[in-house]
């Protein structure tokens, strides 16, 4: 698992969505390297953005191209909305050892649950799904303008307005899934805002089910130097896990959030 | 070309470092950065016993600058010999000890522990963590403190010992002053300054211990200004810190008085960056006729230039 | 919506000010800024004698930030009365004359000639100018000069009086409870903090004082932390100054317990900018159900938040 | 004279030398107040470039547009360079007091001499000429590839190293050219590098020849706020002046420099 830091060429930069960005780059490297639930710690090459480097989710990979997608919140992500073609992207990744785990025979289903920009994760994920295992996406958002389905059209959509899809919550929806249908050994990759997580865990917990959370927060470096980026571990043994190192993938039941 | 420079015997490859608490303890990165380039890393503060630090959220970014509240996280010195000591065998790199605690017997503790291992070149003495209750603050603002610290310790190592100082006091000089009187090799200037920051939305500060230590170019001007205060105040070398990231800010630091240089907030932007700073700063001086980056030290010149900034004529 | 705040009698239309040597007199820009819509100006320093101020450069850009070093160039408080002040009348905003000297004696002359004057509508003390080698510095680090000029000026006066602390001490608090120990009816917190920066070609220092005084966004979360110090050392309210350009920034500022706020760089950068923050800062308040910007004040809850940015999503 | 604040639209950003940039902006009424040799202080509106505005003097003004022409030094020219078509400039200006006297009788010669970026003043200091003046135009810089001749394309030109026009200082050249010709009353009107205005007031004092210089020095606020910009004043009185308030024309014989 070794860690790149380059200057990648800007492929596109598609508004995919209101406010919603996905930037493609090309580097062999990191496409080779990355594994569902890393990120990449990024910056502007030139400078215009903040001091510290943006950590976003690889949203997916084609041959050598790396997508992100990303919400326009603050200086970080305007500076990367405003990249053009050809420039150069200052780009470390992939991060992360807490991945998504794909590859074992422990589950047959793959529940995958993601609220608001949640999604960017998922696409990179599920193009990593071994053959034979079954895949249900349900997304979650406030309202019909505010879903982001890039490279997931096939999701059962809720939304909190009912203004698309199921009136009500992804979580509540995905309960009402699970009643009555029979998934064999399901497992759930779960990506969103805290009280989506929260609920999915409590969910997960009563269902028996295993989840698989994306957790973020506030990182300086995203490499495991400056111990900017705890999580407080529920089991016994270290207090604090890093979301950057450990993560950003966690076992719902290992951490408390 | 002489990029070397030496304290109590000790010779370092070169004056660029990386600061203690921002390159971990020199093994997360060596995928994309090679510790060989460097003069030393200064390891993550080490304490007796493993911290686990204060509770999230540690980190906040400000203007050019960052705020954190990590709480002296660490391994614990056992663990740190066991584990990281021996990942650093063979870097050519010298390898400086961080050393904190929250009792001067705490801090002779931990460096009577390393002070036997050959791989432990030397002692850096943070005693002035703003961000950790029962640690650095009371021992860094308090002088008297800072001499008891530095004699006991200078009583039982042989090796290079650095005091590192913090910035949030009214005259850092007597601070120096107290350090080189009982006998440190060197001071590195400075520690994080306290800050904080407030969230308005939801009203609540943005480190879990409301106020933090701040770092990063925006504190470079004031971290100039201690270096330079320093510098004039005692004869040991001064390890000139904060918000050092390019080779010109290196050599601005140089020239205020600082023997060498440690490079912190800086690698988490770019953790391959310091590697790059001594090739750099051998440049500069080839191109100024300067034969030993050593001449650089305090070499400011007295009088300001005239007022002009006549760059783009 | 009560935007106003009272000091000693005086009531201010809101709770934003321009800072002194950063707006003149109040008179330069009057073709894009109106004053009438800030709760005061604070004028440049006076002093007794026109001051010509330090020779160039005197200032130079740091990241997020700047260094001057003006030496408290100024009209002098005569020409101050008669060329200045009556251009300020009629104005709806309060003005506060900021006083600098370099003898208790000067503090109390430059005092006794404004205070007779009604368009002067109270008194900020700068102890702390870092820039003037036989001004501010020597009082503002003495805790018992600070007490001194206070009753002085205390004795002479019925208007409001503030002291300007300056954030390069250990403990601003001990600086303010002396402030308010001896009368005065708040603190302005903070001047600038000492900096330097060097031009590595010439090998000069950009200031002509060698070091300088530091501004702008780069020292707000010092800023703040020495109004959240402040705040929790004396009951007199507190202006909060340092890097406060946008109202998000007020905002923190009177959250972190300042009772009122002054911007000074940023003026430089958009002369117009003070006089859009109160109404931006009762907005704000409006759409939080907050009837008083007052309510504000010293309002950051305890507890930080989780650790989670999550506005991404 | 009014001081205006506003967003002026972009119109064009050309590179017109090697490392030249010339903006134009639309402000009908800065492009109304403006005088010659006064400047403007811009920053980008997207906040990408540092935190102080820059200074750049007025170089020339056509109906509602008024241009800068600069050099891309650092981070703020840096900025502009990258400024598109129609994107808001955050203009300050006109500003300055001290401007090019070009109105009275006392002079029937112009004699403009600009070093390098020196230039950019002097296309609208000419269109601003009275009728009737005479104008000569000499440009100095250091090789022909620096020689920047936007609006100025009559001038006799010197070169350090000789490869193109006159081999030399342009003040030789002017030197040269003062010897033998008969200007009737001429007056100087100069900006470049401060070596340069310095041999420049020497030959002016020794041939009797009023002489103007536009001077520029670190300014915060470019408008009187500050107190940041002093230069010597050589006569009786005041210390100091302010560039930015009193100048930056100058009366050669009026300031130290
Ligand atoms: C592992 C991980 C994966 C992520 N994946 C995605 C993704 O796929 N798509 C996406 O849109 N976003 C993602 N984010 C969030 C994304 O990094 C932030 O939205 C982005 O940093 C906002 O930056 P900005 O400069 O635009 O906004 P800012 O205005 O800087 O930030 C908005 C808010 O976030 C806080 N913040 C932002 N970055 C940091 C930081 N480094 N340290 C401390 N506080 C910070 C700010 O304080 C502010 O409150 C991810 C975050 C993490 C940790
Ligand atoms: C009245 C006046 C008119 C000018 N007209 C022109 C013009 O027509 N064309 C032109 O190309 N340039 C002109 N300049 C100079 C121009 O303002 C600078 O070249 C520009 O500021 C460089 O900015 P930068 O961010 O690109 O470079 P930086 O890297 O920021 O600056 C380059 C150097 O200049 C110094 N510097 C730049 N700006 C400041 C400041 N505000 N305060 C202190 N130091 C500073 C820096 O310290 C550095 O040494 C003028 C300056 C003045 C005062
Ligand atoms: C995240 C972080 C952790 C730090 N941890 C330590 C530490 O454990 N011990 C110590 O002496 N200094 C520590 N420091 C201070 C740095 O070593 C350095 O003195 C300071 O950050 C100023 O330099 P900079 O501006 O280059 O970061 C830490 C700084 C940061 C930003
Ligand atoms: C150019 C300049 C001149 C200043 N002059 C004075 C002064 O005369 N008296 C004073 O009390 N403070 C003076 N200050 C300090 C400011 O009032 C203010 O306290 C400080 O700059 C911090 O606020 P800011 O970061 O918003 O600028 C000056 C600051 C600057 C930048
Ligand atoms: S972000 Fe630095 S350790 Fe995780
Ligand atoms: S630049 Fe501020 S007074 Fe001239």
């Amino acid at each position: 698992m070794a860690m790149i830091l380059e200057q990648a060429p800007v492929r596109t930069v598609t508004e995919v969505g209101s406010n919603v960005f996905q930037l493609t780059f090309s580097s062999l490297a990191i496409a080779r390297e990355a594994l569902p639930g890393q990120f990449v710690n990024v910056k502007t090459v030139d400078g215009s953005g903040p001091l510290l480097r943006r950590p976003f989710s690889i949203s997916s990979v084609r041959d050598d191209e790396v997508s992100i997608l990303f919400n326009v919140i603050g200086s970080g992500t305007k500076a990367l909305s405003l990249m053009r073609k050809g420039e150069g992207l200052d780009v470390l990744g992939p991060l992360g050892k807490g991945t998504f785990p794909l590859d074992d025979d422990a589950y047959e289903t793959a529940l995958i649950v993601a609220g608001g920009l949640g999604v960017a994760p998922m696409p990179f994920l599920r193009a990593s799904m071994p053959r034979g295992k079954k895949q249900f996406v349900f997304l979650g958002a406030r309202s019909a303008s505010q879903v982001v389905t890039v490279g997931l059209e096939d999701a059962q959509v809720a939304t909190d307005d009912g203004s698309k899809g199921f009136h009500g919550t992804v979580v509540d929806l995905l309960r009402n899934t699970l009643v009555g249908n029979d998934l064999g050994h399901p497992r759930i990759f779960a990506c969103g805002p805290l009280p989506m997580l929260r609920s999915l865990r409590e969910l997960s917990e009563a269902k028996n089910i295993e989840c698989y959370v994306a957790l973020e927060c506030e990182m300086a470096c995203g490499i495991g130097l400056c111990q900017g980026c705890p999580v407080e571990s529920s089991g016994p043994g270290k207090k604090y896990r890093l979301v950057c190192n450990e993560g950003p993938v966690f076992n719902a039941l290992t951490v408390v959030f | 070309m002489n990029e070397t420079f030496a304290l109590r015997g000790l010779t370092f490859r070169n004056r660029v470092f990386v600061a203690s608490g921002t390159f971990g303890y020199g093994d997360e990165v060596s995928d994309v950065a090679s510790l060989d380039l460097l003069g030393g890393i200064v390891t993550k503060s080490l304490s007796l016993r493993p911290r686990d630090g204060n509770p999230p959220p540690r980190i906040a970014e400000t203007s050019s600058g960052m705020l954190n509240s990590i709480g002296l996280a660490n391994i614990g010195v056992e663990r740190f010999v066991a584990e990281k000591l021996p990942k650093l065998d063979g870097r050519r790199c010298a390898v400086i000890a961080n050393i904190a605690a929250s009792s001067v017997e705490e801090y002779c503790t931990v460096l009577e522990m390393l002070d036997p291992l050959s791989r432990v070149d030397g002692f850096e003495i943070n005693v002035s963590c703003p961000n950790v209750k029962e640690g650095g603050l009371s021992f860094g603002t308090d002088v008297s403190k800072v001499s008891l610290i530095t004699k006991e310790l200078r009583r039982r190592t042989r090796k290079p010992l650095i005091v590192k100082l913090t910035p949030n006091v009214t005259h850092i000089a007597e601070f120096a002053r107290a350090a080189e009187g009982e006998g440190a090799d060197a001071v590195s200037v400075i520690n994080t300054l306290i800050g904080m920051a407030i969230n308005i939305y939801t009203r609540r500060p943005k480190l879990s211990t409301v106020t933090g230590g701040l770092s990063g170019p925006a504190i470079k001007p004031i971290a100039l200004a201690k270096v330079f205060e320093t510098y004039k105040a005692v004869k040991i070398p001064v390890f000139g810190i904060g918000g050092i990231s390019t080779w010109e800010d290196a050599i601005e630091f140089l020239l205020a008085g600082a023997s060498a240089v440690q490079v912190g907030t800086a690698n988490f932007v770019d953790p391959a960056g310091a590697m790059k700073l001594p090739q750099e700063i051998v440049r500069f001086c080839e191109s100024r006729s300067v034969r030993d980056v050593g001449d650089l030290v305090g070499g400011m010149k007295g009088e300001p230039g005239v007022s002009v900034i006549q760059s783009w004529l």
